[in-house]
């Protein structure tokens, strides 16, 4: 290149040409181009499926994620889990490097789980993969049985793992090979015929909120119903600061995902995020396999209540009840702050579901639904939630779109706020339209992650957020003359 | 402000090199056999000045163990390309690699994003099953196709190819050639496929080569050249550091004609063959293009620091050598003008800081350029090591740690937690991964690529910021909270 | 007036003035003016004692506050509490009118009590006056004496009453004389020798945010300490919405109220609004009766937490171990966005101090800590809190001082961020520094009652609000350049 | 948009004049003796044109019921008083009566609080025990020097007496007339004691009486009369209600030279001598002051009624009519342009709302005033009330109501709880203290006197807005999730 071309001088951008591009972006003529592209993802809501992969196996007691690849994919991956909750993200990578593409990266295995078994002694090592082993197809069934063999892991070392191509699918569908693989291999020869442990098995789904899954625990609680959440990152994400540092702090113990399969009832709480999981779980077990919206707003976690209760033939205790009852004063006492304003909203399939469904029942409008990665399916059943309320009129829902379209959608047809992870604030800014953060990931505010935003407390936190956001938001553009103390 | 470049490095007490050997021997038995042998030789007691006692870099990492290091294209993406902020970076392959370096390295950048600069965004072919079966040439050219579309002020675009890319056998060069021309828009193919090489350094390496190949020379300056133009290399100008720098180069009298790469401009990196010095500050990641620069346009280079007063000081006198009086005088009154507001910084946190330990596990420069700024402070340095460097950042390392001071190189966690336990150190300064880890066993931390969301840490603006940050960290008040009284 | 003036001109203000005068009341030489003032009160930062005195009877199941003056003063102190909880807030008046200034206001008591007990069916009246029959000395212990000889009202009818003259004192004055009625009114004869009910009597003190009182409850559960809180307003002021509206929708049982004597501790968590109550309790039992600082911050929840495991023999259980080693992460995470920053905080004693231990706990400094009523013993307790810390250097503590006092002080020495109740919201935008609504009233924003502020989990909350709220800053006020995706 | 000012109103469906009777009955019932003999007078199902058949209004409130009402401090504090912007007004007395009516009334202001405008300020002088016994006089006089030095461009100050003020025997007349003379600045006495009356209604009368008194008569205007010269009279801006009436009077072509005094300013109030016409929207708080004009300078006076167009648009013509040609031109022209956009208002909501029942427990003009844009919605209105009216009041309500619907006076919650739940109303328009009483019961309902923090609701501005509120209220998704389906 440099040969070919005369030596030009270097040129700088006049203000102008800036001011007309900035003008130009904001067009209706710039949105229609960029809803036009074909081939480049600008500013995308998904993540690859290793990190899903990832999250379920910090879920496990004693656990150590282990990528299968290159060691700059786990650097990655833990660099954003660590972001996002503020905590450490244990795990490692048998550090494939360019000889793996010529010989596969069956020694790196070997010598990571020699290594990592010795080091971070770890009761079970998920393995899951990057790009390379993937592209190259190394059988790491193969390899985890030639370990075995040669005495690197014991023979009943449990080793699950998961392909987790990082050019299929995102997140979501990583969370669910690698929990089908974990739950698989620990229950599936611990299944007694005849045997109910009377418990829940229940499934967050692709949830990085740690809140979330205490709000389950706790719900279940109040019902007096024996849980046990696959997988659980809540003290993995969330531990004490106390002075001493832990590798595994917490976890779904492994002796309760291995007896999965005697479970009185198994519960998704994200359609999209354990499709696999639950085929395998309904394949195994004759007892209830059901999977439910992500219980956000009240009618998503009625549904959830009461499926509970037809589950495990106990009522509502009162306590739900009650919050309940807080839940629907205060989304009444709410309602006028939230009616009929668009809120943009963003992410994995089910969150944006129940946070159809929550905007719905607060007579809010969820404008402009981005969902980044989904099929057809996905469409209709997000479709159809937006046709069920008045409120869903007008209300427009863009599949496998990202967030550089979703700044041209605000720009030409605006809303009041946006919903979603840290990843909108550019457009927030640009647009000046308010940002609530929810989902994943957060890094640019703190504690979020602990608050949860699923079941009736939950659903009241968002409200909090997000009404309150809205009257921040009337003070904000108040005239001095509309400054009141009364909102 | 003591130590003023002083030769040897005055002991630390309670640093001992035997203690530190026995330490070393005590970690490596954390080890199976073969990952032991592997590790030892990237440990050691410091002695400066005695050959052998040496550090091995630049290996594969073991398997197996929490590695802080990325990869080839965290190498280009991150710290090469990243910055550049009028060019639309390609993360090429899946959407993944570019995803999570998305505005994770504070590269600031002046301008608009989206309108004339790009980089705090993330642009990625994501590659679908599709493109992987089918290869991905013609959807990259299409990508090439709406970048020029939709972004019209961009000067330029970077294919930062991710592993699959090179593993189904692509050919970027290619398409980035026919593009370029179709478009008339340099396209910059930069074959950094995360399995090259063992860690990012060798994506700067890649990096370096895509500049010396599509980039350097293909532009001149449009104003007049003078004797006093400059290139600031290796600054990436997180939380603003290459402002921070400039403003003091500025002051000197001299003309900063590029900044590689840190709120870079793809045509004045372009035109750098025509400056009269190349400053280095980040040497592992730019000395290649320094060395090109030296052997094709005879343009020399120097290494300086820009942090902390005396480093800074030592720095500006030896870059004012290589100009005439006016420059040296600019630079004895720039030391006078903020040696006594740096002294203020020193007075105020010394006696909160004075004998403090650090512990330093960081990339680039900074294990070896940030001690003095520290030590301007009273903090004692008992151990620094890399993530990716090379022999020459060893070699330019010892010499700035006191004897039986601990030096190591990519070390994994457990070795890092061993080691800030075992010498009791009170300060970590390391990255993301880490930071977390050290907090939970009470051990202050500051993430040491980022700034920890702080900065500017570089020049006589970056030293007060640092100086509070690193207080801050050490003398928090929560840290009295960390035992329950029950 | 309008014989002695000659008719002048309508005249108007010129721009010119206000810009003048609008500078003038930012500037030092105004702000040394504004202190000097001896006598006018502008915007001050305390109600009077009858709120204090309503807010505790409604903290008694069954319980109807009666308001013995003018129904003016009634539909004041129910406005004020309703806008504040978005609540119902059943309390009547026996509407005093301008012949009670002659007669007194027997009848009216006498009257009023007939017709409330027959039309609200209370369990119990409490009575507390407003300023006309305080002034014109009713005898209200006669009164209802004379009322049960009447028999318009049963003999046994629990009537307690107190003196809530609102020219002495603020609403806390109020709380602690009704507080102390209602319980000595109760257990009094009550009292058994001897007897251990093993139960803690817990005094929040005025406490306007029902999370605080279920986070008191929930900590006493985790510890299985039954207790007694006194009075609490949990359920009156934050009950469902389910369609069916209930007079008394909570409070403290009646009976339980009445054993109060026979517990096995009493702990006040408020100093300073429990004076005279905690003075009887001591006076009326042998059992440990103690005052604790609000429990806000780790080292006051510790406090609280010892004590409890003090009096009752018991373990701090292992999930508020858990807790507070969650808030001293969260504490250190974001130590680094609090560090040396300057607040403006005001509210009550108690509120202020626990706030000054928070902030001086993160390395933050209460730097203008504006208490508006408050004795040499008050101050000299907050300021003592100061002096414990390196951060409280330079901070000011302003007694007797009100938020026009406030909006002064932040003019010429300003702060980073304000925090107290919505009355501060015209200072936060002339000062534009962001208000952190917390303590009462808060009468611009949803749910923030229901968000508790004390213990390790509302300390959590504070922290989140708070730290979260400067991170928003620093996105609202960087240039683009400095606007970032991570903080 | 029917029964344009029909004299006899449609009957409503379900509504009897014997079963609203019946359910008067019903609620005496809960009452004892004597409380139901007072209470009796005051509810009486509607029979227009009736004599007798009438509600009994301004008594004492009977002990023991939860009022809705306030006091004549709250009357002259809150209505009177406190819109008007350009003055301090002092709650003379005991911290609370100020605090609890700070900020709390919605009548909004143009200018910079603390500079030129005062009215979201809570100036008190805040009585201790001392005040109280040695007397207050000498705190004001000094509290009016503070306010003058503070406040250099306030046009004058109110004082409000509080309760203990007209017990323990103060002058603060006396004080009002010497600081008036020493500060050269009105100091305007209104005692207000709250114990005066048996509502807000005489805080009202008696505010009027200090501004016949002290200010009325004071200014002149600075420019030359018109004949269009107008004042509007018992508007208080709530939400910006005034400025939405201004702009219609503004259209129509009349100079509004004062507003009493919603964003009110004292000079032009002072000077409302000089009007031609007087336009009360406000009839029940400022009457007084429009028959003393009356009486004094010939001033004549109308009401008129500025909710919905219907109203409007009756309004519009009616003030017209007394002017000339051009003006009544205006008038016509103005409801041709605004009919079709009200139009489409109405096809908007109506077939939302139509057929839905109301009920009104208010204060001032409301309970009657608001009834024809209710209607022009569709709504039915099956209950109104007032507060604090007096027979004048009822008298103008009889025939806005249809034959058997319910008029009450000075209500108890427990009566509004009988009645909206026996009548099966669809909404209640009351005030705060009842709003949430209402939603427990899952009843819609929305706060009426402040708008519910919404508004304006008058004039053209104002009917989109309030249609958009009633319609929220009422189908709202929420009221849906209330039984929970367990």
């Amino acid at each position: 290149m440099s040969e070919e071309c005369a030596v030009k001088k270097v040129t700088d951008i006049t203000p102008e040409e800036v001011a007309r591009v900035e003008e130009w972006i904001n067009t209706e003529e710039y949105c229609e181009k960029n809803l036009a592209r074909e081939a480049v993802v600008i500013n995308p809501a998904h993540a690859c499926q290793p990190l899903g992969a990832e999250l379920v196996a910090h879920g496990f007691e004693g656990t150590l994620p282990f990528v299968h690849g290159s060691q700059g994919c786990a650097s990655y991956y833990r660099s954003a889990l660590t972001r996002h909750f503020r905590e450490p993200a244990a795990a490692v990578a048998d550090s494939m490097t360019e000889d793996g593409a010529v010989f596969g990266g069956q020694n790196n295995l070997h010598e990571g789980l020699e290594n990592a078994l010795k080091l971070y002694k770890p009761k079970m090592m998920a393995i899951f993969t990057s790009c390379m082993p993937e592209i190259i197809g190394d059988d790491l069934n193969a390899f985890i049985i030639n370990a075995r063999n040669a005495g690197i892991v014991p023979q009943d070392y449990p080793i699950p793992y998961a392909n987790t191509p990082s050019f299929n699918g995102t997140h979501i569908n990583g969370y669910d090979s690698m929990l089908k693989s974990v739950v698989s291999y620990l229950a599936t020869d611990k299944k007694v015929e005849g045997k109910d442990n009377g418990k829940l098995n229940l499934i967050p789904g692709f949830d990085a909120n740690t809140g979330n899954y205490r709000e389950y625990k706790r719900i279940c609680e109040e019902f007096g119903i024996p849980v046990n959440l696959l997988a659980d990152i809540s003290e993995t994400f969330d531990s004490p600061l106390d002075g001493t540092y832990r590798t595994y702090p917490g976890g779904t113990p492994l002796e309760d995902a291995a007896d999965s399969l005697n479970a009185h009832a198994t519960l998704s709480m994200q359609l999209h995020a354990t499709k696999e999981t639950i085929k395998w779980f309904k394949s195994e077990t004759e007892a209830p396999v059901e999977v439910m919206p992500s219980p956000i707003g009240v009618a998503n976690t009625d549904a959830f209540l009461m499926k509970l209760s037809e589950l495990f033939g106990k009522e509502v205790p009162a306590s739900l009840k009650a919050e309940r009852g807080r839940l629907v004063d205060a989304m009444t006492d709410a309602h006028q702050y939230l009616h009929n304003k668009k809120f943009a909203i963003w992410g994995d399939p089910d969150f944006l579901a129940g946070m159809i469904s929550f905007l719905l029942e607060m007579g809010a409008k969820p404008y402009h639904v981005i969902c980044s990665r989904g099929n057809k399916k996905v469409a209709k059943y997000l479709q159809a939630l937006l046709d069920e309320s008045v409120y869903g009129e007008g209300c427009k829902l863009w599949m496998n779109k990202d967030l550089w379209h979703l700044r041209s959608l605000v720009m030409t047809d605006p809303v009041d706020g946006l919903i979603g992870s840290t990843h909108g604030k550019f457009i927030a800014r640009d647009a000046n339209i308010p940002h609530i953060r929810l989902g994943f990931p957060i890094l640019d505010r703190v504690n979020l992650h602990r608050v949860p935003y699923i079941g009736y407390q939950g659903t009241m936190n968002i409200l909090t957020s997000v009404a309150n956001t809205m009257l921040e938001e009337v003070d904000r553009t108040s005239d001095d003359a509309f400054f009141e103390m009364m909102r | 402000m003591e130590n003023e470049n002083s030769a040897v490095k005055a002991p630390i007490e309670g640093i001992e090199k035997k203690a530190t050997e026995e330490l070393i021997e005590k970690t490596l038995e954390l080890y199976p056999e073969k990952a032991r042998k592997k590790r030892e030789p990237h440990m050691s007691a410091n002695d400066p000045g005695v050959e052998g006692c040496t550090v091995k870099s630049n290996r594969k990492t073991v398997p197996g163990v929490m590695s802080a290091r990325g990869c080839a294209y965290a190498g280009a993406k991150g710290v090469v390309w990243g910055p550049i902020r009028d060019m639309a970076h390609i993360s090429h392959g899946p959407v993944g690699c570019g995803y999570y370096s998305w505005g994770t390295r504070r590269n600031l950048v002046d301008g608009h994003q989206g309108v004339d600069v790009f980089s705090a965004m993330q642009f990625t072919s994501d590659f679908q099953e599709k493109d992987v079966v089918y290869g991905g040439d013609k959807k990259l050219a299409k990508i090439c196709e709406e970048v020029k579309e939709l972004f019209p002020l961009a000067k330029g675009i970077s294919v930062l190819s991710e592993c699959p890319v090179g593993l189904i056998g692509d050919d970027i060069n290619a398409v980035a050639k026919k593009s370029s021309k179709d478009l008339d828009l340099p396209v910059i193919p930069c074959n950094c496929e995360g399995f090259r090489g063992v860690s990012q350094s060798l994506g700067h390496h890649i990096s370096n080569d895509s500049i010396r190949d599509y980039v350097i020379g293909t532009r001149e300056f449009a104003d007049e050249p003078t004797d006093y133009d400059i290139a600031l290399i290796g600054d990436y100008n997180i939380g603003g550091d290459a402002w921070a720098s400039k403003k003091i180069l500025d002051e000197l009298g001299l003309n900063v004609k590029a900044i590689w790469t840190g709120d870079g401009q793809i045509e004045h990196i372009a035109a750098t063959h025509q400056v009269k010095l190349n400053l280095i500050h980040c040497y592992r990641s730019m000395n290649y293009m320094a060395k090109v620069m030296e052997e094709k346009w005879g343009i020399p280079w120097m290494e300086f620091n820009f942090f902390g007063p005396t480093k800074i000081a030592a720095s500006l006198r030896a870059i004012a050598a290589r100009f005439d009086q006016k420059i040296q005088d600019n630079a004895e009154k720039i030391i006078a003008k903020y040696t006594p507001k740096m002294q203020a910084i020193v007075d105020e946190y010394r006696p909160r800081l004075e004998g403090k330990r650090a512990m330093l596990f960081v990339g680039g420069l900074r294990p070896r350029h940030t001690i003095g700024a520290y030590e301007d402070l009273g903090l004692e340095i008992v151990g620094t090591g890399y993530e990716f460097a090379h022999n020459d950042d060893y070699d330019r390392t010892y010499e700035e740690m006191a004897k039986g001071t601990l030096i190591f190189d990519d070390a994994s966690e457990i070795e890092l937690e061993t080691w800030a336990k075992e010498m009791k150190v009170d300060l970590v300064g390391s990255g993301v991964k880490e930071k977390y880890v050290f907090q939970k066993a009470g051990i202050p931390f500051r993430q040491m690529h980022s700034w920890d969301y702080s900065g500017p840490y570089h020049g006589y603006e970056g030293f007060p910021i640092f100086a509070r940050d690193i207080d801050m960290a050490i003398n928090s008040p929560t840290w009295g909270l960390v035992k329950a009284p029950f």
